[in-house]
């Protein structure tokens, strides 16, 4: 025993409730801010790629981590809005640890023409088909509404 | 003359999935008093510095750091937060000493994870908040309108929990990394829910251990899929539970007339933060272990080696970070399953304790509850569970959802 | 050495973003709202300090080995790691320790009525010894470092077992008042 | 022991919001530091983040999502933290990385984003306070200084007039740094005094404002410096130390705690009279009256002294003692961690004679920086000195 007394009435007031709750702004960074601006008026993504190593990196960024070189203007490409399922997962619990009305299905999709990828909804209720390897294309909201975040993309298909 | 870092003393509360009675600073003073009577030291006046491993949000306050010193015993001494899982302060630890600044140095981690309602959310708060966390579901802007003005109104607080906010949990995450590992390897299901019919089984003989069943294979491969293809008992339930170490170099271990413990090699790395580039292959367990075998000097670990503690949040990172440390090849670690390897009468036991599978997921002290394991087998202190002539042990941790990163330390029986 | 005079930073960098352009929308910007909750278990100490408000008493408690009574309680002295033991029921007056007339609410903006609000060192413990409280009947003009002052606690009814249950602390000139 | 060598220095600008993520200000401060030290990212053997409440950047384990932009992708990583105390203590840590041997070179980041907290930073402020005696009297931040404010003022009998000269010098001190938020040359003491009052004693230009913004420091190992530098600067002692978590249980007119940190540095840099030994400091200073509270602290001055060497002009930048050079918190800003840009890059720059309009006079030698957080509680001090 490390106290000369604990609780020993389970009845006695035992805890206290609180919260941390406060909103948060994200500026969309100097790439990000690009790349949204970008998607808002396009269909379709930007990607850099690295003038050291020469791989395109997706999501575009303003410099590659593995050399650690600013990637200059003139190295953002456009690439299409698509590609291929790499993994996908069935997800039936939501945040709190309860079961969702509809599972969703979560997949991280390699995007074509890059070496990067993105964590995508599936629009499916098919919960068996395997959908490893299947071409997938992103459904964007109207251009009318987009507000130039991830949001824009609806789900894929 | 260079230093060697050893384990004096080590303390730990019960781990339980809940702890109503007791404040988060009372399971903290719990186990350093356990660790600093274990060590035969008195903090006030002998240990030269503090460090505790904890995240503000597991916690609740801005500054976790401020709500620490008291109970460690480290009032207007040097006391430090590392924001990572136990072993980091370990590592830590052993470097500090081995400045020459300190002769004794205390680490702590703790989970008190009950105290926190909403787990998953703030796990998906880790993701990054612009290309990944939108994904799981609505993005809430309702308070202030929709422009970032200043409102004239604070915000209120939210008694109970929102529902119309359906975003998904973040082990999603794990499973896809599942899918993964189960893909490009050429381990099944069936040898993932090995792994934990071993471990809960395990943590029957562990006292402390809270998640301990009576399962069989088939049990687990019924239970329902949560996160195909996780499933229910693939994931390692949350714990409450306070850990604590002391270090200190050879000679003052000599001199308190404690037979050393030897942390002979620790190791982290991280992976890039960017789950579109990461490669899903525990490369930060093997940089980790990499950099750890040098330091200890361990060519083969295979054979060197004699018992093993790897995370085991979930079951398939077990083998996963076996193959990573380099005691399978790519691939092979179903196999050892299979073969009886990793039981605690095999050649290769790992996660004796019980794992995270078997004890519990205690967040930030998962590598410290590990070490705890390690040194109590060096000690021989492990009752039913022990493995005969343990002289090395390895501890790994990996930091959970969505990080790639993770450390590992060796010990070695003096 | 030449280059040892250079002056550095020579520039530094990054990119201003004024309210302007964000509420102009010249960018881009995600929003997020996490849900951050906690239900902190109270231990032996604050539970007994709380359920003690709630009956209008501030308790203590006391660390034998460093002869001092603390308050807000707790389990162990910081000072000598020991347990402590023995409760302790206190006044409920003391002296202003401190304290900061503020116009300030939590989120930073402006109000009119200044809170007057302070530690005070409440009388049974060392000196220092005591928490943050509210201040009233008096003006931000009386009030002093040193002042005596008494809680004046909400109806018994209203009380829930929180810091609160103390409204604030007035002056108070001692004796029966 | 190794003896450890500072060879490289970088910080961003610093403002009330920056277009850049996290990770994008980790970037180029850390691109900064490495053309400083001429090094390249394979150079690097280990890293260190420090960054105050995840609060503000609105990331969980924030530590994770910054360390691309620090390079330390694939590389031993860790986040350091003792909230405010953070600026000096990751420098801290990344000496130990070095001294102990372990690491050749330890490249430390130091990032803030307090932008993002809305509707205010002071938001995340108010989850500092312990949950059940402090938060249901709905506190703000400001009231913890102004308390501890009036207690100094009170028991010294210090005039807010002294006090408000801090001010005005810092201000006037971060003209010409090209991070600076708020430099004002023509400030004067009262403006400060006619400044509206936000929790009396304090007033708007008491407080430093918040920012985003990051810092970026190279340490190495005395055996490798040559390879960098002819003329290193070396870590000369290092100290830190906390107080209660209770802080209503303690005096606060003298922070016994900076007092301890500085002890422990001083010991280790071989320092017997500080006010003498010491060329120049930068104590942690994100309300006037903690620049001179942490005088006090750092023994560069005896109890209640500081605010008459301020009014005699011995701490201005060509004093006898010059406090605050780069302009501290109250004229560069206040980006929590990323301090470390005024509390040891300064001294860095200042020693390696590139200061640049901000250099001291006098060829100094040796500086000492500060750094304090938590809830009144964290001292981390670092000496640095030449040769």
């Amino acid at each position: 025993m490390t106290f000369t007394e604990k609780q020993t009435d389970p009845t006695s007031e035992m805890h206290w409730l609180g919260d941390m709750q406060a909103d948060y702004f994200y500026p969309n960074g100097i790439a990000g801010d690009k790349f949204f601006k970008h998607l808002k008026e396009n269909d379709s993504f930007l990607a850099t790629k690295c003038k050291k190593c020469s791989k395109v990196l997706f999501p575009a960024r303003l410099y590659c981590e593995d050399c650690f070189t600013e990637i200059p203007g003139e190295n953002w490409i456009e690439v299409p809005a698509s590609g291929k399922i790499r993994l996908f997962t069935i997800a039936k619990l939501d945040a709190h640890g309860e079961k969702m009305k509809e599972p969703k299905i979560m997949a991280l999709i390699d995007i074509e023409k890059t070496n990067g990828s993105i964590l995508g909804v599936i629009n499916s209720n098919d919960y068996e088909k395997d959908f490893s390897g299947v071409q997938v294309q992103a459904v964007l909201r109207p251009k009318a509404n987009r507000e130039g975040t991830l949001k824009d993309i609806l789900y894929w298909e | 003359m260079s230093r060697k870092v050893c384990v004096i003393g080590i303390g730990h509360t019960d781990f339980n999935s809940i702890t109503p009675g007791m404040e988060w600073k009372e399971i903290m003073y719990e186990a350093c008093q356990k660790a600093y009577v274990d060590a035969g030291v008195n903090p006030r006046k002998d240990i030269g510095s503090f460090i505790t491993c904890a995240e503000d949000y597991w916690e609740g306050f801005s500054i976790f750091d401020e709500f620490v010193p008291d109970q460690v015993g480290a009032l207007l001494r040097p006391c430090c937060t590392v924001c990572g899982d136990g072993l980091y302060g370990l590592g830590n630890a052993y470097m500090q000493i081995m400045t020459g600044y300190f002769d004794m140095v205390a680490v702590e981690a703790h989970s008190k994870i009950s105290d926190l309602l909403t787990y998953g959310d703030i796990m998906l708060h880790a993701f990054d908040p612009r290309f990944e966390r939108p994904v799981s579901g609505p993005v809430e802007r309702p308070k202030y309108g929709g422009s970032p003005e200043y409102p004239s109104e604070s915000p209120k607080p939210l008694v109970g929990r929102s529902s119309e906010k359906e975003r998904v949990h973040p082990y999603f995450l794990a499973g896809l990394e599942m899918q993964h590992y189960l893909k490009t390897t050429a381990n099944t299901e069936e040898q993932c829910a090995k792994v934990v019919v071993k471990n809960k089984k395990n943590a029957f003989f562990n006292p402390y251990a809270d998640y301990e069943l009576n399962v069989s294979i088939d049990d687990v491969m019924m239970s329902e899929y949560l996160f195909k293809p996780m499933k229910k008992l693939d994931i390692s339930p949350n714990v409450d539970g306070a850990v604590c170490f002391v270090l200190a170099d050879d000679k003052t271990a000599k001199s308190l007339g404690i037979e050393p413990i030897y942390l002979s090699g620790f190791g982290w790395s991280s992976e890039t933060p960017w789950i579109s580039t990461r490669g899903m292959d525990a490369l930060y367990a093997k940089n980790a272990a990499k950099m750890a075998y040098k330091m200890a000097n361990i060519k083969e670990p295979k054979r060197e080696i004699d018992v093993l503690e790897v995370d085991d949040r979930f079951s398939f990172k077990e083998l996963q970070h076996i193959e990573a440390l380099g005691f399978a090849r790519p691939g092979e670690a179903g196999k050892l399953v299979d073969e009886g390897v990793l039981e605690i009468g095999g050649s290769l036991p790992t996660n004796t304790s019980g794992g995270s599978l078997g004890v519990g997921n205690c967040i930030e002290a998962t590598g410290m509850q590990k070490a705890l394991e390690i040194i109590t087998q060096l000690r021989g202190h492990a009752a039913k569970r022990q493995v005969k002539d343990a002289e090395t042990g390895l501890a790994q941790s990996w930091r959970g959802i969505p990080s790639g990163s993770g450390a590992v330390a060796i010990f070695k029986r003096g | 050495m030449e280059e040892k005079k250079k002056d550095w930073p020579p520039y530094a960098p990054g990119t201003h973003l004024r309210e302007s352009d964000i509420r102009d929308k010249k960018i881009t910007y995600t929003w997020w709202e996490p849900e951050v909750q906690y239900a902190w278990s109270l231990g032996p100490a604050m539970s007994k300090f709380l359920k003690g408000l709630k009956e209008g008493k501030i308790y203590g408690i006391h660390c034998k080995r460093c002869k001092r009574i603390i308050t807000p309680p707790r389990m162990f002295c910081e000072y000598c790691y020991g347990p402590t033991e023995e409760w302790v029921d206190l006044p409920d007056t003391g002296i202003i320790e401190t304290f900061s007339i503020s116009y300030l609410d939590p989120d930073a903006r402006r109000i009119e009525d200044p809170i007057l609000v302070g530690v005070v060192d409440l009388d049974g413990t060392p000196p220092h010894h005591g928490f943050m409280h509210y201040f009233g009947e008096m003006t931000k003009d009386e009030i002093k470092i040193g002042m005596k002052v008494k809680a004046v606690w909400k109806p018994e009814n209203e009380r829930e077992g929180s810091i609160t249950d103390i409204k604030y602390f007035k002056p108070y000139k001692g004796g029966g008042d | 022991m190794k003896e450890v060598a500072v060879i490289g220095a970088g910080m961003t600008l610093f403002r009330r919001h920056l277009k850049e993520t996290g990770k994008e200000l980790s970037f180029l401060a850390t691109k900064m530091a490495m053309e400083d030290a001429g090094i390249q990212k394979d150079d690097i053997d280990m890293v260190v983040m420090g960054s105050a409440p995840d609060a503000f950047d609105g990331i969980h384990m924030k530590g994770e999502n910054l360390l691309d932009g620090a390079a330390a992708t694939n590389k031993p990583y860790v986040r350091v933290f003792n909230g405010g105390g953070t600026g000096v203590f990751a420098p801290i840590a990344g000496w130990w990385h070095v001294a102990s041997g372990v690491a050749d070179v330890c490249l430390v980041v130091c990032e803030e984003k307090m932008g993002n907290c809305y509707p205010h930073p002071q938001t995340a402020f108010r989850h500092i306070w312990d949950p059940i005696l402090d938060r249901p009297l709905n506190p703000n931040l400001v009231w913890l200084f102004a308390m501890e404010m009036n207690r100094y003022m009170t028991v010294h009998n210090i005039k807010k007039e002294d006090i408000a000269l801090v001010s005005v010098k810092n201000k006037r001190n971060a003209v010409g740094h090209p991070s600076a938020q708020l430099a004002d040359p023509n400030i004067t003491v009262e403006d400060v005094l006619n400044s509206e009052v936000m929790a009396w004693p304090v007033q708007r230009l008491d407080i430093s404002p918040p920012s985003d913004g990051a810092a970026a420091l190279i340490f190495c190992n005395k055996d490798v410096v040559h390879k960098f530098t002819d003329d290193p600067i070396y870590v000369a002692g290092t100290g830190w130390s906390i107080d209660s978590t209770m802080w209503t249980n303690r005096d606060l007119y003298f922070p016994r705690y900076v007092a301890q940190a500085a002890k422990m540095a001083y010991k280790k840099a071989g320092i017997l009279n500080p006010p003498k030994d010491i060329d120049f400091a930068e104590p942690y200073d994100p309300f006037d009256y903690k620049e001179l509270h942490h005088m006090e602290g750092l023994l560069l001055c005896k109890k209640g002294e500081a605010p008459i060497l301020t009014r005699e002009g011995v701490t201005q930048r060509d004093g006898d003692l010059p406090i605050c050079p780069s302009g501290g918190l109250l004229g560069v800003g206040n980006p929590i961690a990323a301090t470390m840009g005024q509390k040891v890059c300064e001294l860095y720059w200042q020693l390696a004679g590139k200061a640049g309009k901000r250099q001291i006079p006098g060829d100094p030698r040796v500086g000492v920086g500060q750094a304090w957080g938590d809830i009144m509680q964290m001292a981390t001090v670092m000496v640095l000195r030449r040769g």
